[in-house]
């Protein structure tokens, strides 16, 4: 599971900012899943649990939403939402590596171009870090 | 917020000795070939080597060393670099099917941060950086990633391309960035326009890679590849060099 | 709100009679070169010619031409383009300095539209747009906001070079854009590689443009590289395409 | 003067907008002045003004406002503000015409970098378009 390194990059993350706003205790990291990305909160838990384990950080609270993916075609301006379905497997599994793969194997649904920007739910964010000063 | 993947970055990185940039500023000048040979010389001399093609719109470096891509890499905390040729390989061509990708600037910016967040090189004496031609988005985020990044810098002896590559020395000096030197490729004749333009600069002349017509046969064949005086040439230059 | 710029780029553009995107997807193929002498040619055979320089990283046709670039252009209600050897020419490096610049994707797209709503080329019988490789802001630029652009491709007879216009045919085809041909650049030898290769996509292959080693001794001198033997492949080529 | 083909945008725009959204008359147009394009209200105003007599338009209020540009560096995250006398003539001038020249003619003040963004201010646009339904 490659969720794995991006679970570490959050929480390296939380720590880092931690320290530069010298938080005494970290209580609570909100994280944001961008729906292209595809990644299952379960798999994300699991990852966070484990490398919080082996940090020896305890008694954070993780709060997981998940954001749709939301396209806009810089062609025609439509605006559009993901569509796995319309994805064979493997190019679904690429954009879950790689979100941009989104501009290889996606089009605009309305004018057929692949030049659009991922307005929203691209992939792993954090959205906030509470902790006692 | 701070984009989270930035932190790991240099984690990820932390057991490679040597980084370096193959890079040029003009495109066509030899960059895929000397980084892929670079990268395959190397691995015969039983280094420990890792090679990364960041030209999204046109990857290279498998073309010439002949990797397949149609397998995902292994998944183990991150993505496994397959190994070819003893090479620990990463491209975007193993999740692009090969197809075209109309990226903009700010895409190939996260591609770049996610393949470098997602990526376990594990430990390695050199890792070998392919870059597109340009001072766009490629170049700016191995200067603002990497660090230390040593620049190769190749060239050609036109006045064409040295338009370019003299723009991209400039900059990578004015930054006070490290670069190894100038390879001169493709040469034909003994002009001396590019060695003088070089060392003008107080930058390295490395020495010059013969234009090698039998090369195009070799291509995507790693033992030919070995063969050729294209690495006879490289070898006197990474000898004095690396 | 809208990007106002974008609403007179095709008032600007309303007298000219053929727009051609001189691309390949791959760099250092003769883009340039081609660019720079198709211009040259048609400008001698008495038509009215604008050329734009949209490599913002490598700007080079104001070298291949030996333009000089010290003077700011005029304004008259917008910029208007200067003319040099009957060609009216337009490029970053008026203004650059000839000095590298770190520009982001959104950077590029943003010179782009800038100087598509600023200059004021008049009329035409061609505008050639030299357009750097990849598939990025500049050619996703090109393609959305100057309809209808005919994309003149460019390619030399090797796999790396193939490997990636082979991407920017396919993209172009699959969004139904005019493509005039392939130019086989700098041929030596006579293999039916990327003639096969591109007849096969339905494509038209234009011909072949030698190796010409003494072009280099031509650049920067209009009249030199009038004579050369690139120029006598060149007009085999546009006899039968333009 | 070059800023005709900008004020040119501006009115060309504001038709195509009062006609999409189809509006009986444009009342008024509000333009942002980035500050990084330095251009003077004054001549831009006067631009304007011709062209809109030019297309027969009036009784128009065009509401003209400058905004200071901000720039961010990429690789240390410091901002600053447009600092013109550290230019000489003719960057400042190259930067008139073509805004994106700062990245040719300007570094961050903090880390030396050439690799920044404009947050606010590099040119002219258009805020607002007001009229009657
Ligand atoms: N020394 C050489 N002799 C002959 N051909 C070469 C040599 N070096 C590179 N080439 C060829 O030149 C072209 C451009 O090389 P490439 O490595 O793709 O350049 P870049 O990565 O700078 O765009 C390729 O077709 C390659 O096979
Ligand atoms: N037919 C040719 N014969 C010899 N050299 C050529 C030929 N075409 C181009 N060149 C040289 O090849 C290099 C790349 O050409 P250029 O036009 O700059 O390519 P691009 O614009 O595609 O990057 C330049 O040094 C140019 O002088
Ligand atoms: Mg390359
Ligand atoms: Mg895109
Ligand atoms: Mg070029
Ligand atoms: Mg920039
Ligand atoms: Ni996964
Ligand atoms: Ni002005
Ligand atoms: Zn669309
Ligand atoms: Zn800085």
């Amino acid at each position: 599971m490659h969720e794995w390194a991006l679970a570490e990059s959050i929480i390296t993350t939380a720590v880092e900012v931690a320290e530069r706003e010298k938080l005494k205790k970290i209580e609570e990291i909100d994280i944001s899943l961008g729906e292209l990305q595809q990644i299952e909160e379960d798999i994300f838990r699991f990852a966070l649990d484990e490398i919080l384990k082996s940090m020896n950080l305890r008694n954070i609270k993780i709060v997981i939403e998940t954001e749709n993916a939301v396209f806009e075609c810089n062609k025609c301006k439509h605006t559009w939402n993901f569509e796995k379905d319309k994805l064979d497997e493997a190019e679904a599994e690429a954009i879950h590596f790689l979100p941009e793969m989104a501009f290889v194997h996606m089009r605009c649904p309305s004018c057929g171009s692949p030049d659009f920007t991922v307005i929203k739910g691209r992939g792993v964010s954090i959205t906030s870090i509470k902790g006692e000063k | 917020m701070v984009d989270p993947r930035l932190s790991v970055i240099k984690k990820r990185l932390k057991d490679i000795n040597n980084i370096i940039a193959v890079a040029s500023g003009k495109g066509g000048v030899g960059k895929s070939m000397v980084s892929s040979l670079l990268a395959l010389h190397l691995a015969s001399q039983d280094k420990k080597v890792g090679l990364l093609d960041l030209d999204v719109y046109g990857p290279s470096t498998h073309i010439i060393l002949g990797i397949p891509f149609q397998k995902f890499p292994e998944e183990d905390r991150g993505i496994i670099p397959p190994v070819f040729h003893g090479i620990k390989f990463m491209s975007i061509v193993f999740y692009s099917e090969d197809k075209p990708g109309a990226f903009r600037g700010i895409d190939v910016s996260n591609i770049i941060r996610e393949l470098l967040a997602i990526t376990q090189w594990g430990s390695l004496d050199y890792l070998i950086i392919d870059l597109p031609p340009g001072i766009g988005d490629e170049t700016l985020d191995v200067i603002n990633l990497i660090q230390p990044t040593e620049f190769l810098i190749v060239s050609t002896p036109s006045k064409v391309a040295m338009g370019a590559v003299e723009k991209l020395i400039d900059l990578l000096l004015e930054l006070h960035l490290p670069i190894i030197g100038v390879v001169e490729n493709m040469k034909i004749g003994d002009s001396n326009y590019v060695k003088q333009i070089v060392t003008s600069k107080d930058v390295r002349y490395l020495g010059s890679i013969q234009f090698v017509p039998a090369l195009e046969e070799a291509i995507g064949d790693s033992s030919k590849l070995l063969k050729t005086p294209f690495i006879k040439d490289l070898e006197r230059i990474i000898k004095k060099s690396l």
